[in-house]
């Protein structure tokens, strides 16, 4: 146990980057700390990689992956059995995460040392990367929920760092304002889900709420709240806080504006890692979810099913690039949610799961490889729009093969990584929920249809006016491309289901022939589809636009739900709610506090009268005063 | 001791001169009268004091005296009272009480 | 007699002390005022209390209200009427009056008095004397000392106030 | 009766040889060397007052008529600081030209009301009582008309002398009812006879109210602020300090001797006076911009806190009394000082007249600033203890509600007081009161308040010792 | 000289020292230096208090000494701390000093305005040592009175009505609490025996259930007034807004701990029936109060303004956490007493350096200071970090611990009440978030703004040293959280004891 000690560092590294290049990069020139940040990354990298290969492979499992603390302290002990710890909790799918952020966070950091060249803040970048993925490393390693939460607000404040970089563009602030509010909002849901369940089992460690079998829960199952148990509660709300970072609907609404960040910040934070955050937590309070709330299960399932259908309408309709993107990715997420909320536990039952962490797996190396390709694009014709865009295929060979795998493994083109990720949760689906299936099968040619619409507007079709020739990245950035593209090429090999499973042992399974060709089908439609009406300039597209009319509009508009939030927030929140506070306290309390000096005051001048300065009212006021005086107190005698 | 007449018949006497005194403070303007007002109350209390004193306890003389003595203070006061009288006489040219309220509010 | 000279002496009482109060013309007032002070002193007289009595006629009947004739005759026109008693003060003024002599005549009723039963003092002028100047309980050299204080500060301050200011020649 | 005894009796003794020294003085003193006689009466009073210091006996004399206590010292030793500190605050208002040929009256006058103060202090009896009473209030109304070229001054005298004179004869026909109802004008005789019927009620309440007048209670305090304002300030710092302190002090001692028979019938009483006097007068104070006129309201109100610690009719009550006064002296004289400093200097006598003065006049605005805070019972000044063990004192009877509202009053008072700290500190000015010096005796003067001021909170041993002493007199 | 007895008295001796000097420099100079030795010998205070409690001295209070002062009242100067109150201490040293150098340049009466702080300190200090309540009151009351010169002749804006509004009420609030004194000391023996102010010794006795019931309303009323209770509150964004920086530093993150300590230190330590029995009522107001006090900062434009109705909401979470009578709870309390005064202190600091440059605090007129004041707007932003609970600054550590505790509550009211104010965590983030978007990040809006100076170095020194008090206690707050809990217990276990009837 003790071997694994060095994993500590893995998070260590990227922390003590962020204050070194945080506190004294502006003395250095940019790109030291850019450098030091990507040696450090590239070290935890290593060492992430180090530690996969011996988790995983050092060794046989035969009892199944052990959960390992290598290291574990107390943070703050709230009481004796509640205390937040700090530590290192290795098991498969932290281990997972660990390669994952780590491949991609390296690759983002070598990346933008091309990308952001010359950009001013350069360092300040680099520093917000290094917390990021501290943060991330923080989070997947967590030895507790509260670890975990913790961990959780810091990648929230350091995507909210990374959305508004550009922090002079008004657009990049309110979407980083909005990005955080939005998670805020759900990371109060965490929270409460948290407080529920630490009341009802007395702790917050993952060890003793995941353990099979555990009896923490005996209490549990009479305590309820308006007629719904306190754990479906309690998973509910905390699924919640998932959704927020995941972006599941109705709280998808920050992520498409969060692409106002720099692009490798898109591929790194709201592609790869931070919105996969949701689906890991509801993964690692799997079997507590399971068994203890299927309720709860049941609503992650529709959840992400929703979402994924949801989000792959708007992005048929979108013509930012990143935006299409970052649809993509919310209705990708929709197919990791749903995956778990179709899943069973244990063995083959837990497929779902299985499916759902290989998803994760696979789409983090094709949706990080789709933005950094994005971001070579956007690097060269200097737009995000696809209308400004077309037959860059000439200009730019490399971003174009390599955009074009990213878009076939997310089409679920065999045997790229996607194929085999995606059919493993159809048929996850199919066992368990035919209408998800149904939902999923449609989504699965619309995936392939947007995505391939963009891949023909943006490298085929004719030559838009560019400022200047678009030529291809320097080095620095095309490394990482196509390292990514390989790595999506033939991730789809590894053996999750040996490696990832619910209940950590591993499970045969096999190609489910009866969902896999329908689904490849159904994905070449869609890029067939796609090839007719984008590929070359033509007036179709324009003209369906029109005959669906508002169904367009709709669509476009991403179904108005930024509007339904603005209009929450400035006018109730803002107009109904703290406006009418703010007067009420002016006007009311504070009122009533300046009221009573004014009444005192107005008293004064009113009886001033009564000094009249008549030597004869006075003499009365005493004759009076004391007569009064006397009348009550004989009167109080007899 | 009066044959014949009740202590109560005294008292009510002298209370009556008492608030008539009260009275005539009250609403004289002069402030002579005032003065006056203040002998008439001050004369009823030495009649109060010197009928307690003979009719209840005649076996010493404190009423008596007491009387005695607030005569005296009645000339010394009365005599301040007058030197401050005819002072505001030459500051105000008459001793009416209603002008005598620059001090107020 | 002692009856009859009671109400007349307490009838001159009240009804002088009303006109001392209510007549407009100052030195009326003045002498409606002696002659209260002169009925006081016959009641004094009436209650054996002799040397009160003679006080009550040299120093109150004699002293203050000649002080008083005399400033009036300093202050006033002897012709002056006054003009009548502003409505609100005097509404006030009876009022409290009537009040406050309701009030104390009423308690005075309904209290008992207890006539002390220790034996009755003479008063004479020898008791008088020696009582003035004991030092012993129910002896007033004190006050009587103390009161010579008095006087004497209350003449300085009338001095005071009277004395002309020597800067200031323009009042009067 | 031995002449020894008199010693029991040296404060009154001394004075009156004081006043009679200043008077051959007067005589003795050339019409161009006046001004020597105010150092010369000022070193004699102060001789006076610090041997009254030295400690004397427990003992009565005259038949019960005096009686003289440590307590009974004590408090006249107060007095006697506090006159002393007015005396040096009045030495360059005495200097003026106008004034030199009275400087003797004023110091007779003074300590005139002084030995009636003294006496009425150790009254046995009501008539040495009401003979100390008048001592003490008629020479004043000349003191008030000490400022003959004002007509408000001859107005204060005026105003005062009558309201006075008022004041007396209901008291006396009070006192008239009590010896009709008890027999005696004895103290100690009336102690024992006093008990809870109409008439007495009566007798005692028309005694009130005429006490009430000294000590300014509302509703008999109406002659209070106009007096104040009109009076020179040497004699408006004596009546709000001395004669109001005074009258306290005797107050408290026949409530607490000859009426602690009828406690459950004076505390309601003394409550609703209490009430009343601290809320009317700080109402009033509220928007006065005479500085003087509003010390007088500010005083009333205080003497409402006084109340607080008469309802507690034990030895917690009177020490808390006593203590109370002797912080109140040298406070409202600290304040009363700097009054009479810039009145002086410049003759301003508004509020907004003392715009801007911390820049020009620092530290009379901050003595300024102690003495109403003090005056407002804002730690670390002794005006905190004072009116905490006021607090304590009516607490301890079990008036917590009147408590509260005292405290409520105090935080009115805060406001106005705070007002004048605003005008000193905040307020700019565009011609405030220039620079000046003050003379040395009123530097003195306001040394010693300040002295006081500080050292009378934190040194428990003076409360213990006020303590112990009203232990030795109520027992 | 007992060390906390020295906390007193080295104020003190700066202030006379003070009154030697002539000048802004020399004031500034002994100022910095006495406070600087406050600093230290709060340090030596935390390090002996902790190697105290190592060696295993297991008294309720530490470094106790008493002198008997007025005999006859039983009126003791009797100080002593335990872990809470050297905490209270050390947030004050640390604000106090940070103070002093945010007002290094007030050139205006410089003197007079040194003395009025550390005069106000003096009395936080008494305050807090003190465990004889007539000490303790009066160490409360030197405390507000400062206050009124400070904010009315320092001040800015309505500074006279703000600072009048401001010492009224606050001393309308030490009303109550003497009443509530009054009572408790009267009541301290109930079976006879001296009377005494002794907190320790009132807390060996349980008072009259009736009088507990008539006098815990005004004592905890009373503190709660300077504690921001709802509706008792708005003399603080007044004062708040009219304040000079040091002042609303001082006032904010020291002066209103006064109000919570007092709460429990004073009002359910010794009447712990009243307080179970009545806490309901005050659990309903602090809970408007937190989420009121957030909504209200929404709306404002003023930036002291916003810091002061969060103050408000930030307070109120402060006494809720109190009234829950438990362990984590008020642990929880005393932890965001803290948090709260060191990160408000900051904000507070920043806000005044801010209008130095801009001369406005109308977050409208302001936008894109990151660009200009880089180092100021950073420090505003971890400031703003902390405010809305961000982990590793010190205001997730008390939020968290107050939610925690207040959610093990046995009682279903309890728990539905701390879901509402933990919903106050999202609210803080909306006008945290606003502020920081209008003002730091964004365009420059006033070409007058184009070219600010950053901060000296005397402003980076009194940031600087509350960012790294806020870190330190967010970063490790383990050591802190356990020498208050340690200190809690006999208090908690009165509470417990204390069966409401």
């Amino acid at each position: 146990m003790t071997g694994y000690a060095y994993t500590i560092l893995i998070p260590m590294i990227p922390l003590v980057m962020f204050l070194v290049t945080g506190l004294l990069g502006m003395k250095w020139k940019p790109i030291v700390s850019g450098l030091l940040g990507t040696i450090g990354m590239g070290t935890s990298w290593v060492l992430s990689l180090i530690t996969a290969g011996s988790y995983f492979f050092g060794g046989h499992h035969a009892e199944g992956f052990q959960t390992i603390i290598p290291f574990e302290t107390t943070w703050l002990r709230f009481t004796e059995t509640l205390h937040i710890n700090i530590g290192v909790l290795l098991d498969p799918i932290s281990v997972m995460m660990l390669v994952v952020i780590t491949t991609i966070s390296f690759m983002v950091h070598l990346y933008s040392l091309g990308y952001m060249k010359g950009e001013k803040g350069f360092a300040r970048f680099y520093a917000f990367l290094s917390l990021f993925t501290f943060s991330m490393l923080g989070l997947v390693i967590a030895t507790n929920i509260f670890q975990m939460y913790i961990f959780w607000e810091l990648v929230g404040v350091s995507s909210f760092l990374l959305i508004g970089f550009y922090y002079t563009k008004p657009s990049a602030v309110a979407a980083s304002k909005k990005a955080f509010i939005v998670t805020r909002f759900a990371d109060l849901g965490f929270l409460i889900g948290i407080l529920i369940l630490s009341f009802v089992t007395g702790t917050f460690d993952f060890g003793k709420l995941t353990e099979p079998g555990t009896a923490i829960f005996g209490s549990a199952a009479s305590m309820s709240f308006m007629g719904i148990s306190a754990l479906t509660w309690a998973m509910t709300l905390i699924f919640i806080g998932g959704a927020g970072k995941s972006a599941m609907f109705p709280l998808h609404i920050w992520l498409p504006d969060a692409m106002e960040g720099p692009t490798p910040v898109s591929a790194l934070i709201h592609a790869a890692t931070m919105v996969v955050a949701g689906v890991f937590l509801v993964a690692r309070m799997f079997p507590v979810i399971h068994f203890q709330a299927p309720d709860a299960q049941e609503i992650i399932g529709y959840v992400g099913g929703f979402t994924s259908l949801f989000a792959a309408v708007i992005a048929i309709t979108q013509y930012d690039i990143k935006r299409v993107l970052a649809f993509s990715t919310l209705s990708q997420l929709g197919y990791m949610m749903l995956a778990l909320g179709v899943s069973g536990y244990g063995g083959e039952e837990g497929l779902g799961y299985m499916a759902s962490m290989f998803h994760l797996f696979t789409h983090a190396m094709f949706k990080a490889l789709l933005f950094l390709g994005a971001g070579s694009i956007i690097h060269a014709v200097h737009s995000n729009y696809m209308y400004d865009m077309g037959g860059l295929r000439k200009y730019l060979p490399i971003t174009h093969i390599t955009f074009l795998i990213a878009c076939l493994t997310i089409a679920g083109v065999p045997p790229l990584s996607g194929f085999f990720s995606k059919d493993e949760i159809l048929v996850a689906a199919l066992h368990h929920n035919k209408l998800l299936f149904a939902v999923e099968f449609l989504v699965a040619g619309l995936t392939a249809f947007y995505m391939f619409r963009l891949y023909f507007s943006v490298f085929w079709g004719k030559d838009r006016h560019y400022h200047h020739t678009p030529h291809e990245s320097p080095l620095t950035m095309s490394i990482p491309l196509m390292f990514l593209a390989v790595a999506s090429v033939f991730a789809g090999f590894l053996p999750f289901h040996h490696l990832v499973t619910s209940d950590k042992m591993g499970f045969d399974t096999e190609m489910h022939m009866a969902v896999a060709a329908p689904s490849v089908l159904i994905g070449l439609f869609g890029i067939a589809m796609a090839w007719i009406l984008y590929k070359k300039e033509s007036a179709v597209p324009e003209k369906l636009a029109q005959r669906w009319g508002i169904l367009y509009t709709a669509t476009y508009n991403k179904f108005y739900f930024d509007e339904i939030y603005l209009f929450v927030t400035k006018k109730i929140i803002f107009n109904y709610i703290s406006r009418p506070i703010a007067w009420f306290d002016r006007h009311i309390i504070d009122g009533f506090m300046v009221g009573i000096g004014l009444v005192t005051e107005k008293i004064a001048y009113q009886i001033k009268g009564m000094q009249s300065g008549q030597l004869q009212h006075y003499a009365f006021m005493f004759v009076a005063g004391t007569l009064a005086l006397a009348l009550s107190l004989v009167y109080f005698l007899m | 001791m009066i044959q014949g007449i009740p202590l109560e018949h005294f008292l009510i006497v002298s209370t009556i001169m008492f608030f008539i005194g009260v009275c005539g403070f009250i609403i004289r303007r002069n402030l002579i009268t005032m003065l006056m007002a203040i002998e008439l109350i001050l004369n009823s209390v030495n009649i109060n004091f010197v009928v307690f004193n003979r009719y209840l306890y005649p076996d010493q003389l404190q009423g008596h005296f007491f009387s005695l003595f607030i005569v005296g203070i009645a000339a010394a006061e009365a005599s301040v009272a007058i030197a401050l009288i005819i002072n505001i006489y030459r500051k105000l040219q008459n001793i009416d009480v209603e002008n005598v309220n620059e001090l107020r509010f | 007699m002692n009856v009859f000279l009671f109400y007349l002496f307490s009838g001159i009482i009240l009804i002088c002390s009303l006109l001392t109060i209510t007549t407009r013309k100052i030195l009326r007032a003045a002498v409606y005022l002696l002659c209260v002070l002169l009925a006081t002193a016959g009641l004094y007289f009436m209650l054996n209390y002799q040397f009160m009595a003679a006080v009550q006629l040299t120093l109150y009947a004699g002293g203050i209200v000649v002080l008083i004739i005399f400033s009036i005759l300093l202050t006033s026109h002897i012709s002056h009427r006054f003009k009548h008693p502003d409505l609100v003060k005097l509404i006030m003024g009876v009022s409290t009056a009537v009040v406050g002599a309701g009030l104390v005549i009423a308690t005075l009723l309904s209290h008992s008095f207890q006539a002390g039963s220790a034996p009755e003092l003479p008063v004479d002028m020898t008791v008088i004397g020696t009582q003035l100047l004991s030092t012993e309980k129910n002896g007033y050299v004190l006050p009587f000392e103390l009161i010579s204080i008095l006087l004497l500060a209350a003449m300085i301050a009338a001095i005071v106030i009277a004395k002309k200011d020597k800067n200031k020649n323009s009042e009067i | 009766m031995d002449l020894g005894q008199f010693i029991l009796m040296r404060q009154e003794l001394l004075l009156t040889l004081a006043a009679v020294v200043v008077l051959i003085a007067e005589i003795a003193t050339s019409e161009k060397n006046k001004a020597r006689l105010v150092p010369f009466s000022i070193g004699l009073f102060a001789l006076v007052t610090i041997i009254g210091f030295i400690p004397g006996q427990e003992g009565t004399l005259f038949g019960g008529s005096y009686q003289s206590s440590p307590l009974t010292m004590f408090m006249k030793n107060i007095l006697n600081m506090a006159v002393l500190i007015i005396f040096l605050q009045a030495e360059g208002w005495l200097r003026k030209e106008e004034n030199l040929d009275k400087i003797s009256e004023y110091f007779i006058l003074t300590i005139a009301t002084l030995i009636g103060m003294n006496f009425m202090i150790s009254a046995g009896d009501f008539l040495i009582f009401y003979i100390g009473l008048e001592t003490a209030t008629i020479p004043i109304a000349g003191l008030a008309a000490f400022d003959k070229y004002k007509s408000q001054s001859a107005e204060a005298g005026i105003k005062l002398i009558l309201s006075s004179a008022l004041s007396s004869g209901i008291l006396l026909f009070g006192l008239s009812l009590l010896y009709g109802a008890t027999g005696s004008i004895y103290f100690a005789d009336i102690a024992g006879k006093v008990a809870p019927n109409a008439l007495i009620a009566l007798g005692f309440i028309f005694f009130v109210s005429g006490m009430g007048f000294k000590i300014s209670l509302v509703p008999f305090h109406f002659w209070t602020a106009d007096v104040y304002e009109g009076a020179p300030i040497g004699v408006t710092s004596y009546l709000s300090v001395v004669s109001k302190g005074a009258a306290a002090f005797i107050f408290t001692i026949i409530l607490f001797t000859v009426f602690k028979n009828i406690v459950d019938m004076w505390q309601p009483l003394i409550y609703t006076l209490a009430v009343f006097t601290m809320t009317l007068a700080n109402l009033f104070a509220l928007r006065q911009d005479n500085i003087k006129r509003f010390l007088a309201f500010s005083s009333i109100a205080q003497a409402g806190f006084i109340l607080l610690g008469v309802l507690n009719a034990g030895e917690l009550g009177m020490t808390s009394v006593v203590y109370f006064v002797l912080v109140y002296v040298f406070t409202n004289l600290g304040a009363f000082g700097v009054v009479a400093a810039v009145h002086n200097a410049s003759g301003v006598e508004t509020i907004s007249g003392y715009n801007g003065l911390y820049k020009t006049n620092p530290k009379l605005s901050l003595l300024m600033t102690l003495s109403l805070f003090s005056l407002a019972g804002i730690p670390p000044v002794a005006g905190f203890f004072g009116k905490f063990f006021l607090f304590t004192a009516a607490a301890g009877a079990g008036y917590y509600i009147l408590v509260l509202i005292a405290v409520l009053n105090a935080t009115i008072s805060l406001y106005y007081y705070l007002r004048v700290v605003k005008a000193m500190f905040i307020d700019q000015n565009e011609q405030p009161i220039p620079t000046f010096r003050s003379s040395n005796a009123m530097r003195l003067a306001l040394v010693m308040c300040v002295a006081g001021v500080f050292i009378i909170g934190f040194a428990s041993g003076i409360f213990e010792y006020i303590r112990t002493i009203s232990q030795l007199f109520l027992n | 000289m007992n060390i906390l007895t020295s906390l007193v008295v080295i104020p003190i001796l700066t202030i006379i020292a003070i009154l030697f000097t002539k000048g802004l420099k020399g004031a500034r100079l002994v100022s910095a230096i006495g406070m600087g030795v406050q600093l230290l010998v709060t340090a030596v205070l935390l390090f002996s208090y902790l190697g105290l409690r190592k060696a295993g001295v297991t008294d309720e209070m530490v470094f106790t000494a008493d002198y008997t002062w007025f005999k006859s009242l039983n009126i003791h100067y009797f100080i002593g701390v335990d872990g809470i109150a050297v905490a209270m201490l050390c947030l004050t040293s640390i604000v106090v000093f940070a103070g002093i150098f945010a007002s290094w340049e007030m050139e205006y009466l410089s003197r007079e305005f040194f003395i009025s702080l550390i005069l106000l300190a003096t009395g936080v200090y008494g305050f807090f040592i003190s465990l004889d309540l007539f000490t303790m009151f009066l160490f409360y009351e030197l405390a507000v009175i400062p206050m009124y010169l400070l904010i009315g002749v320092w001040g800015s804006g309505p500074k006279e009505s703000s600072a009048m509004k401001l010492t009224l009420m606050l001393m309308g609030g030490s009303a109550l609490l003497m009443v509530g004194i009054f009572g408790i000391y009267y009541n301290s023996a109930p079976d006879g025996g001296p009377l005494t102010f002794n907190i320790l010794e009132i807390a060996k006795i349980q008072m009259p259930v009736e009088a507990q019931r008539f006098f815990f309303p005004f004592t905890f009323v009373g503190f709660g007034i300077l504690g921001a209770l709802f509706p008792f509150h708005t003399w603080s964004p007044d004062g708040h807004a009219s304040a000079p920086t040091a002042v609303s530093m001082l006032h904010a993150g020291v002066l209103m701990k006064l109000g919570g300590y007092g709460c429990f230190r004073v009002a359910m330590f010794l009447m712990p029936e009243a307080a179970q029995e009545m806490a309901w009522i005050f659990i309903i107001l602090t809970t408007i109060s937190v989420v009121y006090g957030a909504f209200g900062a929404i709306w404002q434009t003023d930036l002291k303004f916003i810091n002061a109705y969060s103050s408000v909401s930030h307070c109120g979470l402060v006494i809720f956490a109190l009234l829950m009578m438990n362990e984590t709870g008020m642990d929880g309390a005393i932890l965001q007493m803290i948090s709260h005064g060191l990160m408000t202190a900051l904000f507070f600091a920043l806000i005044g350096m801010i209008y130095g440059r801009t001369h406005t605090r109308d977050v409208t007129k302001m936008g894109g200071l990151m660009k200009v004041i880089p180092f100021l707007a950073v420090v505003y932003m971890i400031a703003g970090f902390a405010s809305l609970g961000l982990p590793g600054l010190s205001g997730f550590v008390a939020e968290m611990t107050v939610f925690v505790g207040a959610f093990q509550h046995q009682d279903m009211f309890h728990r539905v009440v701390t879901v509402v104010v933990a919903s106050s965590i999202v609210i803080t983030a909306v006008y945290i978030l606003r502020v920081v978007g209008m003002i730091l990040l964004g365009p420059i809006k006033d070409s007058h703004h184009e070219h600010l100076e950053d901060a000296k170095w005397f402003e980076k020194l009194s940031t600087v040293t509350l960012v790294l008090a806020v870190a330190a206690i967010g970063i490790a707050p383990l050591w802190l959280s356990d020498t208050i809990i340690s200190s809690l217990k006999p208090i908690v276990e009165r509470l417990a004891m204390a069966i409401p009837f």
